[in-house]
């Protein structure tokens, strides 16, 4: 699977929004009610958009999909979901099929620039409103919408923290996989950190497999017997960063390593937080946020009411410290100490009711 | 075998029995259009037409692995490098002309080569060094899966990336080169056109021609072919280089399509191919491998899965989908058919 | 018929499909005799076997023992009640990758007559005891070896060991001379003989009247599905024959004028067939039939496969009508118009599921082809010629062979070549598992080749078969020529001394 | 057969006979020792205990698939299932303690169950249903891998996590059952113990017992099992059942690994441990499947994977070297054997 991990901060269940999701629907009718508010083509839904994902597998795509239908709803969009299962070329034809089932607008999630530019170029030739999450078009298809979460600012987040934890001109390992666009884009913060720091790069080591944590681990495993003086790893994507943790604890190396990752899950939290844990520091978003965020976008735009071709999620950094301190055990008691996650002043309006996770 | 004697042992309801043929032989393709309706009719965009040649466009690379896979089928053998050669396919497409700045038709050809290559090695380890096809190939297609990545460094080959000598990519994909699966005849997208075309051929080979007849026999028992003056190994490997050949058209498509070299490109492909192949041995009743049952298990598979997403089920109701359409085409042929199956052994 | 009779079959039927292979069998058989059932290729003799060894639980009749009804409705049954059979097919008793104790002790480990747990040493000693009861001395280092790596000959006499290892209460064999050496048949003969004296029944089944002349009590004869004949000692054969064969009267054996070929059609030279043996000439003539004949083992599949490039010589060269013949395979020996009737039907020249003509065009797609496609008229007629040449019971040229019978399936295999133009035509033991009739058949049309100037090459291990197709006779022993002369200057006897000499 | 009397045939250098006997028992062992010993004398880390154990406790879940694999290709077949069990396991595992707040032991015999109920329906399709080993399981991986994900709407299974009806999920996963994968007996890992403990059941279970022999009787030769009485589809079945007992207990040695019920878990287990199985068969020279073989296999595979990884080759070095090994171990016993391998064909 390809899915580009980087944006896998697994977090909350899919389940919250569902359960809301119910009740949003219940609450779309109201709000067309309300339709005066409701700028056209929402003022008579529903309206049909299609959502072509790269991929719908596992937590992070769970929960962006979720949020999106949970915003969806409460502006009566009917979301048609084409889950091309991490395969590129499955995601090109289910992009035609979307073109050619005659919605107003389409969503695409995540995809190779190469692939979907074209048929994204056919789509807005043929009027339809194309808004895109993480893939980069601005070249080659100026009228779609481009929505993203800012890598390098995560990356910069956590590797600022990193830097003022272990200081200058030390020993560190390096944990990722090149070649997958936010990893690449994090890569590049990674190496003007090294460089600004002085800090010593002893391994570099990570591959991209269907079982990321586990494979890793090994990986890591062997790097921290070569190179056993190392300080800090970074592993700029929570599967990574598992998988160095566990290496870190076979080695019961965690007083002298700490590790920092990109992205925070349940899962991560309870790494995180036990005891003498080397994960010291995350930076992130929530994928139900980002989604319900895209839709906003999406809205806006066919409402005519978006005065930007680039929409950009800022990330939050979560310590260590700060977990520990507000003893918190999940995400939504994450959410209920770090509100921003929840993106409510993102590309917003009047017109659309904020959707909370 | 002799249970299926037992079975016979007790027939005699002779209409029943008839009926039962009737199942085993047209089975299959009423469930197919059964389905097919129901879609249709339950879903309005099932019925729109570029849904369907979305729908067997999307089906045409499984279809077309899925014939290569029939030849090493009927030679009584099973090629497990085929998602591992369509990989390569792209890689090494999207290599000539990004890296190297050659035109689409080098790429084309280059493809077409390593693709016959891969299938000499398979060929190779067979029918020179005896190894048995399930599992040759299945080293054939660890080492593919990695030599691959090796030039590319485990990178997605676009265009306009960085070199190791951080020089820039000089070349791209040609606009000829993206035409094959972007092209249509007519409302048909050029992709379907191939399938088709592939599939009269390998019919017509198989059961027209005197080496597709050879290649039945040794499927059906290699030492009474070769006492009977067939030269059993050139033909058993000819059916690898045919089946290496098929794939990489089909890595051709899928390079196409995503317009780059991307390096999990072909990674699902091996099992839907190697089920689109068995679904076909059962279709018509036949009991062996053949051309249009491969083509039209693909054309059932593709019809089942884009009826499941237009309806809006998770990705993974498709898997348990693929199973249950698997197995109720291997009742059909193992379970209903009165006649032993000819789906000649793997080893 | 006497009234202690051990077994009594009832109007057993039996049917495949539409198929009605067995129509009321009705069979006694009688304690301490050793009854010989006979019967034309196809007349069900195994299938009454089976149905009796619970392989078949048959549509209608009953089975008595002592009496009482039993219902055998699985192998394991028979076996609990007491019948040992072994059954035709050897590969259908032996189980390669297991050692050949392991086969020997086979049935009991399954039937949890021997501890469920044991190592292969433990069962050595038991394994032994098996062995002795055909009193074969076989060593323990022979004992672990994988049973694929021994002889048919060994498969053969393991299976029947096996059989006798517990005293059955019937023994039940099928064909099993088909594969032994004479020494081998006549120490099952005493085998059987002694059982026969203590008393238990033997029903015997086989194609070579020699042996059931020496050994059987009784014999019964099997015709479409029902007894039609039964004989005590002295047999009538004549009448045998005719209740064998029905209406398709016996081709008397025509006391053929003997031949004699003047041109060489190929030459040997130095030939060797095993490392062990020395190497021979041989001159193989068009226009005569040569007999081949050896015990199992003597070489004659080696010299076979030898000569149409199916194996190699260990050593030696071939001349082909005066031109150097040196085979890389089959296909070119093929090209040269050299053919072989393999040994072994089922494994070396049938295709499951193959039909008539399919089978019979295989050799010679070029015939029916132009420019490689395939033209099915032609394959039809040619499948319809065979039928009418070799006079084979079948539906049709689209019936598959393997739901033929023994004999119409090894005249289908023998007459596909005869569509060639064979300068030499190989038949390695082509009366094997074939009845009377059919044998007769092919004898005659192997002779008329050879009288239309083929060099023919009939290889057996049966006197009677030789003599009655060969007109010169070459013994093989031990992969050497031990005679080489007309029939016609030599007889019966000389030919078994020859044989049976050791080097 | 015809080949290998030729073979034999062409005899008479006796010595250079022996030596390839010798190759063929050996030659497999002293491939993977030299290995070990070039990686320990040129990497120190190698050497170093830990790495050895951490290897070993990496390869355990692949050794045990393979074990499991072992059992139904000495009735001559192929599970292909065993991935989708093993992930199977791990959300199961992960259900029941999160979902369920139950204790570890309890997890432990829902996954052993699970397990043993795929074996029986793979039992069933193939015994009952009459459906090629190959086809069948395969038909059953399909269904497994989206089964598994339907309770959990397709979401890896982490405590804290919120459900469906918005309350959060009572349980985690508790410490006894973390300890499967993390306890150490002395200095070596559970994980390992229990490959141990199952290698020796497992070839005690075939070699020396009735029932393993009648299982290697059925994968030889299945009619005369059946005419010598043995109940063939009962063993037959048996082999897949114990298959899918032992796919899920390494099913729960990932779970406690990954420590959450991760659903991409298992995914990339398949094909390793069939290649273990496979290299085993060759190992000792035996030609047909068997514990200490396949135990065998999955260290090699271990040893070259560890050692490249600390050599530094990147990760897709490792499929090439799967792959090589995979060959290299069939070229020892397919085509350097003098004897037909036995390892009988999976339809
Ligand atoms: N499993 C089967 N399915 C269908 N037909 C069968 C089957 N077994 C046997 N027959 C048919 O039943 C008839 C009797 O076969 P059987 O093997 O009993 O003959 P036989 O007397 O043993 O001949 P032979 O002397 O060649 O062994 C033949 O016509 C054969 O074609
Ligand atoms: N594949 C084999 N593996 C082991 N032994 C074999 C094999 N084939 C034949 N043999 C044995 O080798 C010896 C020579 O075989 P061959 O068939 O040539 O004997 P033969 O003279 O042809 O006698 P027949 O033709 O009656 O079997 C025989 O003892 C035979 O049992
Ligand atoms: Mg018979
Ligand atoms: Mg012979």
């Amino acid at each position: 699977s390809q899915s580009t991990p980087a944006d896998e901060s697994s977090s909350a269940a899919a389940a919250t929004s569902a359960a809301a999701s119910a009740a949003a629907s219940e609450a779309a009718p109201a709000s067309s009610a309300a339709a005066a508010a409701m700028p056209a083509p929402f003022d008579a839904p529903p309206v049909k958009v299609a959502l072509v994902q790269n991929s719908g597998a596992g937590d992070y795509f769970q929960q962006w999909t979720n949020g999106a239908k949970q915003q969806a709803a409460t502006i009566g969009m009917e979301l048609q979901v084409y889950d091309a299962q991490a395969d590129n070329a499955k995601q090109a034809t289910d992009m035609e099929t979307a073109i050619g089932s005659g919605v107003s607008a389409i969503i695409v999630d995540h995809g190779q620039a190469d692939t979907m530019c074209p048929l994204i170029v056919k789509a807005t030739d043929a009027g339809i409103k194309v808004t895109v999450y993480d893939i980069e078009i601005t070249e080659c298809a100026p009228a779609a919408v481009e929505t993203a979460q800012s890598d390098a600012d995560l990356a910069t987040l956590v590797l600022t923290q990193m830097a003022t934890d272990i200081g200058q001109s030390v020993p560190v390992g390096y944990v990722n996989v090149l070649g997958i666009a936010p990893l690449d884009r994090r890569d590049v913060v990674w190496q003007q950190f090294v460089k600004d720091n002085k800090w010593e790069q002893l391994f570099f080591v990570g591959k991209f497999t269907n079982a990321v944590a586990t494979d890793n681990a090994q990986l890591v495993d062997a790097a921290l017997k070569a190179n056993p003086t190392v300080k800090a790893i970074f592993a700029p994507y929570d599967e990574l960063t598992k998988g160095t943790v566990s290496a870190i604890e076979q080695n019961n190396m965690q007083k002298d390593v700490s590790a920092y990752g990109i992205d925070i899950s349940n899962a991560d939290i309870e790494v995180m937080t036990k005891a003498d844990s080397p994960w010291k520091a995350t930076a992130t978003t929530d994928p139900n946020a980002i989604g319900a965020g895209v839709v906003r976008a999406m809205a806006l735009e066919m409402a005519g009411q978006l005065d930007t071709k680039e929409v950009v999620f800022p990330g939050v950094l979560v310590t260590q410290q700060f977990l520990v301190d507000n003893k918190i055990t999940n995400m939504d008691e994450l959410r209920a100490a770090m509100p921003e996650l929840n993106l409510t002043n993102e590309v917003s309006a009047d017109w659309i009711p904020p959707v909370t996770f | 075998m002799s249970d299926q004697k037992a079975q016979a042992a007790t027939g005699g309801r002779e209409m029943a029995l008839r009926f039962q043929d009737g199942l085993v032989k047209y089975g299959f393709i009423v469930v197919t259009i059964l389905l097919f309706v129901y879609f249709s009719a339950t879903e309005e965009t099932f019925r729109n037409p570029n849904t369907l040649f979305s729908m067997l466009k999307f089906t045409s690379v499984v279809a077309i692995a899925g014939l290569g896979i029939t030849f090493t089928m009927v030679v009584g053998g099973l090629d497990l490098s085929v998602g591992a050669v369509a990989g390569l396919s792209v890689t090494l497409s999207a290599m000539t002309m990004v890296f190297y700045n050659q035109q689409g038709g080098v790429a084309i050809v280059v493809v077409l080569l390593a693709g016959a290559l891969v299938g000499l090695f398979n060929a190779f380890l067979i029918v020179i060094l005896k190894i048995p096809d399930l599992l040759a190939t299945l080293g054939t297609m660890f080492i593919v899966m990695g030599l691959k990545l090796v030039p590319v460094s485990g990178q997605s080959v676009s265009s306009g990336m960085t070199l190791r000598d951080g020089s820039i990519a000089p070349g791209k994909f040609t606009s000829d080169f993206l035409l094959i699966d972007r092209a249509n005849v007519g409302p048909v997208p050029f992709p379907v056109i191939v399938v088709l075309i592939l599939t009269i051929l390998t019919w017509f080979f198989l059961t027209r021609t005197k080496w597709g007849r050879m290649m039945y026999a040794i499927g059906a028992n290699p030492e009474a072919s070769r006492l009977a003056g067939v030269r059993v190994r050139f033909y058993h490997g000819l059916a690898y280089v045919i089946c290496g050949v098929f794939a990489s058209i089909g890595g051709l498509i899928l390079s196409s399509r995503i317009g780059q070299g991307d390096i999990s490109a072909g990674s699902s492909l091996l099992l839907d191919a190697v089920a689109v192949a068995l679904v076909g041995t059962s279709v018509l009743g036949l009991g062996r491998p053949n051309a249009w049952g491969t083509a039209l298990g693909a054309l059932l598979i593709g019809i089942v899965i884009t009826g499941l997403t237009i309806k809006g089920f998770p990705y993974y109701a498709q898997d348990i989908a693929k199973g249950v359409v698997l197995l109720v085409a291997l009742i059909f042929s193992f379970t209903l058919s009165r006649r032993k199956t000819r789906y000649v052994s793997a080893t | 018929m006497t009234s202690q009779a051990t077994i009594v079959m009832r109007d057993i039927t039996m049917s495949f499909g539409a198929n009605m292979v067995l129509r009321g069998v009705n069979l006694e058989i009688n304690p301490a005799h050793v009854t010989a059932l006979l019967g034309a290729n196809g007349a069900g003799k195994s299938t009454l076997i089976k149905i009796l060894s619970g392989v078949y639980t048959g549509n209608g009749g009953v089975i008595e023992i002592d009496g009482e009804p039993q219902t055998i409705d699985s192998p394991m049954t028979a076996r609990r009640i007491g019948l040992q059979t072994v059954h035709q097919r050897i590969d259908d008793g032996v189980i390669p990758g297991l050692s050949i104790a392991e086969n020997l002790l086979f049935e009991q480990i399954a039937q949890n007559e021997i501890g469920r747990v044991a190592s292969l040493r433990s069962l050595l000693p038991k394994a032994r005891e098996v062995a002795d009861a055909l009193h074969l001395d076989w060593s323990d280092s022979y004992l672990r070896k994988d049973v694929f790596e021994i002889g048919v000959a060994d498969k053969q006499l393991l299976i029947l060991a096996r059989a006798l290892a517990r005293r059955p209460r019937l023994l039940i064999l099928d064909e099993p001379t088909s594969a032994l050496s004479q020494s081998e048949v006549d120490r099952l003969f005493s085998v059987i003989n002694e059982l026969r004296a203590s008393g238990i029944p033997v029903l015997y089944v086989s194609h070579r009247l020699g042996e059931i002349d020496t050994l059987a009590d009784r014999l019964v004869v099997l015709r479409d599905g029902q007894i039609r004949g039964e004989q005590d000692r002295p047999f009538d054969w004549t009448a045998a024959l005719k209740d064998m064969l029905g209406e398709q009267t016996v081709v008397e054996l025509e006391s053929f004028e003997e031949r004699h070929g003047t041109t060489t059609v190929l030459d040997l030279k130095g030939v060797q067939l095993f490392t062990r043996s020395a190497p021979f000439d041989l001159e193989i003539r068009s226009g005569e039939v040569t007999g081949v004949i050896g015990l199992l083992g003597s070489g004659k599949s080696e010299l076979a496969r030898g000569i149409f490039g199916a194996d190699s010589f260990v050593g030696g060269t071939m001349t082909l009508a005066g031109a150097k013949y040196a085979p890389a395979g089959p296909s070119e020996a093929i090209r040269n118009d050299v053919y072989l009737v393999p040994e072994d039907r089922a494994q070396e020249s049938m295709l499951p599921g193959w039909s008539i003509a399919r089978t019979a065009s295989l050799p010679f797609l070029k015939m029916i082809a132009s420019r490689s496609v395939l033209n099915f008229g032609k394959e039809h007629a040619l499948g319809i010629d065979l039928i009418n040449e070799f006079s084979v019971v079948a539906d049709g040229d689209e019936q598959e062979v393997d739901s033929l019978s023994g004999g119409n399936q090894q005249k289908v295999i023998v007459g596909r070549w005869l569509h060639g133009t064979p300068r030499v035509l190989l038949l390695d033991e082509p009366f094997r598992g074939v009845d009377i009739g059919a044998r007769r058949d092919i004898s005659r049309k192997t002779r008329e080749v050879a009288g239309s100037g083929v060099g023919v090459v009939v290889l057996t291990s049966d006197i009677d078969e030789v003599l009655e197709v060969a007109d010169r006779i070459i013994v093989l022993v031990d992969g050497e020529v031990r005679m080489d002369t007309y029939s016609s200057q030599t007889n019966r006897d000389q030919i078994v001394v020859r044989m049976s000499e050791v080097a």
